[in-house]
């Protein structure tokens, strides 16, 4: 009909620009990376070696596996479920693409093909199931993860099988080492990181996985069927696990079957301290890559420093519930600001 | 110039085994403190292949120049101490002996310090089968399957056990755990009522197989052997709940380990040129030999 | 004039969230008057509200209640001070029972141990006050509708110590009948003594109930004068700041052919063979009781839950739906959704060939009803939810993804978002129906309530759906945003659309419907063309217990 | 206008009266009591000792420390948190026990009333860190679970402690027999399931649990403050462990600082497996109590058949699985026949 009187629609509709975003994407960061260069420069103060470029390298070099299985991690927890199994699946993994090699001769790309199937096919076991009778994934990961390790011991015959360089080139310098001793690892490591982010920010997929997290009914009501969004998470995680699997075979030039053994809880803890909720729906895969950051520097300064047993658990624990402590004042303050 | 420093890397010092090797290394470094510096280190669970792998890496990134290791699994360790031995760096392999194949394809030479795990597994089995008579039936408690020093103790009391015609009805993995060995034990001991003992990976496992038995109110008629001789199974070898354990001389080990690192380094002798095998005591632990 | 002893006095008081949404507002509350907060969306009125029952602190200014000063410090410590309040927004536990949830935190205990009989007659005292005569006490939350959780809530607040009870905007989900069981508990309170501060948008009823009235614009109290001689146009004026002119009569729609046609659908006892049609162009009101089963039909009717019995049928169209915001979507949804609808359907077909192949054939299937909303949206369907929070709205995410969720083909290309066409989309609807937020990054949750509904219903706006269900649309929605709602909806019929729209608002569905069905007990048990009804005639339908009343007429 | 018509009122109201209440309760173990027969059933067919008052009485001996800290974890899970730390309280307390009775000769309920004390300060802390910070609980507990297990190693030097029979009358018979071999500890987390069950659904405290699991916002706006209520959980579920870690050395006569580790993932599963959702709002004692039972029965049946370690592992997963299935397949029958 007429007109919208111009006073009171402007007095309505939006009155500030938002600030530009990738600076309040920069300043989540913030918290996190403090608690990073605070934990590298006491480390770094206590050990005379931690200050060097091996060390770092050295560091890079051990946190591809946990880093891919922490993205995938991150994308369950923001829809709101929880996988536990993904250390078993990385060692059954591993273990089969190892048998593969090995026992049945098959070639290099063929087995890790097979390892990453691996992945896929458990991970889209344990979502399938927990769609289907809508069961919490708490507890179907929960079964899978004792089912899987089972299949594991099983594959191996419960003993490590020694896979040796065939396909170490994963964890071999990248470009035959242009950037010192990083690792082939690291940079599929890196990558993935920020295609995931991608993935989530800038995709309908990513959207429709924070939808889900936040209110599943709404998502239901406004057409997206949750379903195969929730299989296909559950199913890259599985992938992601496998991928973590061949990692760690082709770093350890061999396939434990107790590999990964409750490592699921630190991949939780990596995603948790990056500042994802455990209730869904709000989440960063930037923020799980310093979160494993931070567990890996801890665990690497902490080995060099030559910390008793005891004293590793206690200061463990206290920078993981301290870091998220930071992390948290962080957000508020930022959040008070805007 | 800097005292030599020599990292020794263990499995899990939540052990009381790795722990007593621990102590022993301490206090040998205590008694040499102008000889070298000693980074001690252990992994979270026995298992955690992957966390000792990053503690030899962040050794070598500290420019350690010795490694004396007690690796968590005999194949999965190899790759790593190759390339700190192509830095120059010495290792010497105590504890839980490296995969013979494994070396040789990576052509190093790693010597081992240590026990013959099997040995003093069967030592267990022959003087328990001394108390039986053939055709008696007993159950196996091992460790984890997948380590290397699990299976040698498996291998050692199978042995001793056929030697003496005794039959195995049993074989059940209690994962090290004193928990999980109670929950095994007391299975076996329902399903096989003529069972006559026990034979444990270790003795956490042998304790909590004592409490099952002692559940089952077979307690005096059910005999267990355990490994590892640790603290708390005094009182039930000296009340006979327990009939024997094997005592391997952890703190020894690492020392020994230790030395022969030392050796090496005041005489650089080259990695390739060190003695392949010192095989360390396992004696057999009794109420008598306390 | 207002007795020299006010109850409460509140001078100059403001709050700041990061804007200022309330500020210096000053006027007085005396015993046994209701005082008529009103204005637009955002205006302030919660938040007026949510200061005086101690939930949230003020920024400025201070208040005295029967001449002491007066600091709230929480809920708890106004209502030691005998200050109550209806929420705007739900906030019971659906997991907890009836007789738990209106005495909660107080329950009868001993010991800490719950007397049960206690609690559950308490509960049924209460009940009866309000009207609920038939429920169970014992029942969980989580099985009633949402009118009967409205009327909990209101209940929950009806205690004998009260010396100030705020209703926030308590019944804008409510029928006439529960409406006047209120009005009759307010005019008992007051007679006691009790000051009530009533927050609505429905000016009808504040002319029932108020005395006074004051109106709130952008957070400045504009307006304070006694309700009685204030024309409802003088009011609209002070609200909105111009005048707005919905009640116009309006002549009934052409109605174009038929679009949707349902055939003895039903569920449970909920729903019971429902049978009617939506034509293109015109708009059916649905009217009926509390719980009377509307919101479950409109459930239905768009596969959110699965009919036991029935049958839907879409029929084809010739002139497509063009769609409704050329600047944004021309670009894009094309390629998506839009394709869809424009191609029409190529016969009347029933549901179950509509169905995509790809539906599993081991799924049993009730023939010709939508089993998921994927399908009815697919098909041209959009429903505009009732229960904006649990149902329509993710709270903790910005405008922008909430306004674009139901139409994110139109968005995106390849499965990418497209950053700047989404902003732009998102700008130009909360341009169009003057959403009030900071920008388009606010969390839905920070908005008023009213602005939260024009926000789901701004998702259905830019999706060319041909059937638009909408489940109270305007459900704390102010005057002068109705209006923008309402212009919205016209020109949806004139560009073809069918609508069918629930409200328990009789004059809203008077002025907006060509026609209105009433619904009983889960029956439609009427249908009025425009022209035919009256309010009497509506309520009649709604409330008789016998079947001797019109039989449907469908066309 | 004011009579409600009493057709419509009825109509509105559910139609049918609802059925009496202890009825629908009942009917609620219908579906764990139902797995639970069928696995008694097929391990009595696999093993020819397994249907013996034996093993029966075994098992009730073996489960009261996981039983008794399942039931604090049902609380936890109800109110909407999670606490993985309890295996390492337990471990804690019991490792402080023994060394207050070894070591320091305390007496024994000196040293019992140590453990409990132990427990209860763990869970408070966790609780108050959660509370204080508004953290997630995951995070907070996780880091529990390092720090507190790193004390308990401290406090046995890592060693084994030999307590004896000191404590062993906990896991005596009750009442020197009279319900065959079954003891005290069975008795005491029996009376402890029952206790619970009527806290949750007959207490105020125990409906501020629900309520706060369900809709915490809702709770604060009725005047519920919920951070006591939710320390209380935490600090009680602690005290459990602490109870737990108790019977764990009567029985076994010796306090492993390595106990429990992972025992979280089993008792989270158990009260899931019991119906009680993660997300909060929802749960039973009772129910939680079956799965505690499935699990029990699960573990000594498969030792009991001498499984092989992959098939066991195998087979508890899937009957992890499996049993959640069941119970929600007849939940959902239930609902729809109401
Ligand atoms: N927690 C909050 N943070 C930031 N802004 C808020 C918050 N709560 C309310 N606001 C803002 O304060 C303004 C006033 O809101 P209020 O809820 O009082 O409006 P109202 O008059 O009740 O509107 P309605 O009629 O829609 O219910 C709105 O612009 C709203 O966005
Ligand atoms: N999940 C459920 N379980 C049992 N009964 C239900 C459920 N949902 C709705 N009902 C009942 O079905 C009937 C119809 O409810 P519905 O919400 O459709 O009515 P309505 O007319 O839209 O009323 P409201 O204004 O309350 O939304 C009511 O009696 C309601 O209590
Ligand atoms: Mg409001
Ligand atoms: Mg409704």
């Amino acid at each position: 009909m007429n007109d919208p009187a111009p006073a009171s629609a402007s007095a309505r509709a939006g009155t500030r620009a938002p600030a530009p975003l990738w600076r309040s994407q920069l300043a989540t960061y913030l918290g996190l990376g403090a608690v990073l260069a605070g934990m590298v420069a006491l480390f770094s103060s206590l050990s005379e070696y931690f200050w060097s470029a091996e060390t770092f390298i050295t560091i890079a070099n051990e946190i591809p596996a946990l880093a891919v299985m922490a993205v995938g991690m991150s994308f369950v927890l923001i829809i709101a479920g929880i996988d536990l199994s993904v250390g078993s699946v990385m060692a059954l993994a591993a273990a089969i693409s190892a048998a593969a090699i090995v026992q049945w001769g098959w070639t290099v790309p063929a087995a890790a093909a097979l390892a990453l199937a691996t992945g896929l096919v458990c991970g889209t076991i344990t979502g399938t199931i927990a769609v289907a009778w809508r069961l919490p994934s708490f507890i179907v990961s929960l079964g899978m993860l004792e089912a899987v390790r089972g299949s594991a011991y099983l594959v191996t015959d419960s003993r490590t099988q020694y896979v040796g360089d065939a396909i170490s080139w994963l964890s071999a310098p990248f470009l035959g080492g242009i950037f010192g001793g990083i690792s082939v690892a690291f940079m599929l490591a890196l990558l993935l990181v920020i295609v995931a982010q991608l993935v989530l920010s800038h995709t309908v997929f990513g959207r429709c996985v924070v939808g889900i997290g936040t209110n599943e009914e709404a998502m239901r009501l406004a057409g997206v069927d949750p379903r195969p969004i929730r299989i296909t998470v559950f199913a890259v995680t599985g992938l992601l696990a496998g991928l973590a699997g061949l990692m760690q075979s082709a770093r350890l030039e061999a396939a434990d079957p107790n590999a990964g053994a409750g490592i699921e809880l630190q991949v939780i803890a990596a995603v948790v301290i990056g500042g994802t909720s455990l209730m869904g729906g709000r989440g960063s895969v930037v923020n799980t890559a310093f979160g494993v950051l931070i567990i890996a520097v801890l665990e690497a300064g902490l080995a060099q420093v030559g910390a008793s047993e005891p004293s590793k658990r206690i200061i463990t624990g206290g920078v993981i519930v301290a870091a998220v402590i930071i992390d948290t004042l962080r957000q508020r303050m930022d959040a008070a600001n805007r | 110039q800097d005292k030599p420093k020599i990292a020794l890397i263990m499995k899990s010092l939540a052990n009381e085994f790795f722990r007593t090797m621990e102590d022993g290394a301490r206090a040998h470094q205590k008694a040499n403190a102008d000889a070298y510096t000693l980074l001690a280190n252990g992994i979270k669970n026995e298992t955690d292949t992957a966390a000792q792998i990053k503690m030899i890496e962040q050794a070598v990134a500290q420019k350690v120049n010795a490694i004396v290791l007690a690796p968590s699994d005999s194949k999965a360790l190899v790759p790593v101490l190759k390339s700190a031995i192509d830095k120059g760096i010495i290792v010497v392999n105590i504890d839980n002996r490296l995969d013979a194949a494994a070396l040789k394809e990576k052509n190093i030479n790693v010597p081992f310090v240590g026990p013959d795990n099997r040995l003093g597994a069967k030592m267990a089995g022959e003087y328990l089968a001394r108390r039986l008579k053939a055709g008696d039936k007993v159950g196996i408690i091992e460790g984890i399957a997948t380590a290397f020093n699990g299976q040698q103790r498996s291998l050692g009391h199978h042995e001793a056990m056929k030697a003496a015609g005794i039959t195995v009805a049993s074989v059940q993995s209690g994962q090290w755990e004193i928990e999980k060995g109670n929950t095994v034990a007391a299975g076996m001991l329902r399903e096989h009522p003529d069972l006559v003992a026990l034979l444990a990976g270790n003795d956490s496992m042998a304790l909590g197989a004592v409490a099952a038995i002692k559940a089952a109110g077979k307690t005096g008629k059910v005999l267990v052997v355990g490994y590892d001789n640790i603290g708390a199974i005094a009182p039930l070898l000296a009340d006979g709940r327990m009939l024997a354990s094997v005592e391997q001389y952890a703190a020894k080990q690492a020392v020994f380990g230790i030395e022969l690192a030392q050796k090496a380094i005041a005489a650089k002798t080259p990695q390739a040129q060190l003695p392949a095998v010192m095989q360390t005591d396992v004696v057999l632990s009794t109420k008598d030999s306390r | 004039m207002p007795a020299p002893q006010a109850l409460l006095a509140i001078d100059a008081l403001g709050k700041d969230y990061t804007a200022t949404v309330l500020d210096g507002v000053t006027l007085t509350l005396n015993a046994g008057e209701v005082l008529a907060l009103t204005g637009e969306n955002g205006a302030g009125k919660s938040t007026l509200a949510k200061i005086l029952c101690g939930l949230t602190p003020p920024t400025r200014g201070h208040m005295r209640l029967a001449g002491q000063v007066y600091a709230p410090a929480s809920r708890r410590d106004a209502e030691r001070h005998g200050l109550r309040m209806v929420l705007q927004e739900l906030g019971l536990v659906p997991t907890l029972t009836v007789a738990e949830n209106l005495l909660l935190g107080r329950l009868p205990q001993r010991a800490g141990w719950l007397r049960r009989a206690a609690l559950h007659s308490a509960a049924r005292a209460q009940l009866d006050r309000i009207g609920l005569h038939h429920l169970d006490p014992a029942t969980p939350v989580a099985r009633l509708g949402l009118g009967q959780q409205q009327m909990l809530e209101i209940a929950r607040n009806l205690q004998d110590d009260t010396r100030i009870l705020v209703l926030d905007e308590p019944t804008a989900m409510l029928t006439p009948r529960e409406t006047s069981f209120l009005f009759e508990q307010i005019a008992q309170l007051t007679a006691r003594g009790v000051a009530i501060v009533y927050v609505s948008h429905r000016l009808e009823e504040l002319r029932r109930v108020a005395d006074r009235v004051a109106v709130l614009r952008d957070g400045r109290l504009v307006d304070l004068r006694p309700m009685a001689g204030l024309s409802e146009d003088e009011l609209v004026q002070r609200m909105v700041g111009h005048s707005v002119s919905d009640l116009e009569y309006r002549p009934r729609r052409a109605a174009g052919p038929v679009v949707l046609s349902a055939e003895g659908l039903g569920r449970g006892s909920a729903v019971q063979d429902v049978s009617l049609q939506l034509h293109a162009g015109e708009l059916l009101g649905i009217a009926g009781l509390v719980g009377s089963g509307r919101t479950e039909l409109l459930r239905l009717l768009f596969g959110a839950d699965r009919a036991d019995r029935g049958c839907i049928t879409l029929h084809p169209q010739d002139r497509p739906i063009p769609p409704p915001i050329p600047s944004a979507a021309t670009a894009t949804s094309a390629a998506s959704t839009a394709s869809a609808a424009h191609d029409g359907w190529p016969a009347p077909v029933a549901m179950q060939e509509m169905a995509p192949p790809a539906q599993s054939p081991a799924r049993r299937q009730t023939p010709g009803v939508f089993s998921s909303p994927l399908q009815a949206i697919a098909a041209g369907l959009g429903l505009v939810t009732e229960d904006r929070k649990s149902q329509g709205l993710l709270l903790t995410q910005p405008i922008r993804i909430n306004a674009t969720l139901s139409d994110l083909g139109a968005i995106a290309r390849g499965g990418w978002l497209q950053r700047a066409l989404e902003n732009r989309l998102v700008q130009s609807l909360v341009h169009r129906l003057g959403i009030r937020c900071r920008n388009a990054e606010q969390p839905v949750g920070q908005l008023s309530g009213g602005n939260q509904q024009k926000v789901v219903f701004a998702r259905w706006l830019h999706r060319p759906c041909r059937v638009l269900l909408l489940d109270e649309p305007t459900r704390g929605v102010d005057v002068g945003a109705r209006a923008e709602l309402y212009r919205e909806l016209d020109r949806m019929a004139a560009e073809g659309r069918a609508l069918l729209m629930v409200s328990s608002d009789l004059r809203e569905l008077m002025t907006m419907a060509d026609r209105i069905g009433v619904m009983r007990a889960g029956r439609l048990v009427a249908l009025f063309e425009r022209g035919q009804w009256s309010e009497q005639a509506l309520l009649a339908a709604a409330f008789a217990h016998t079947a001797s009343n019109p039989a449907p007429v469908t066309r």
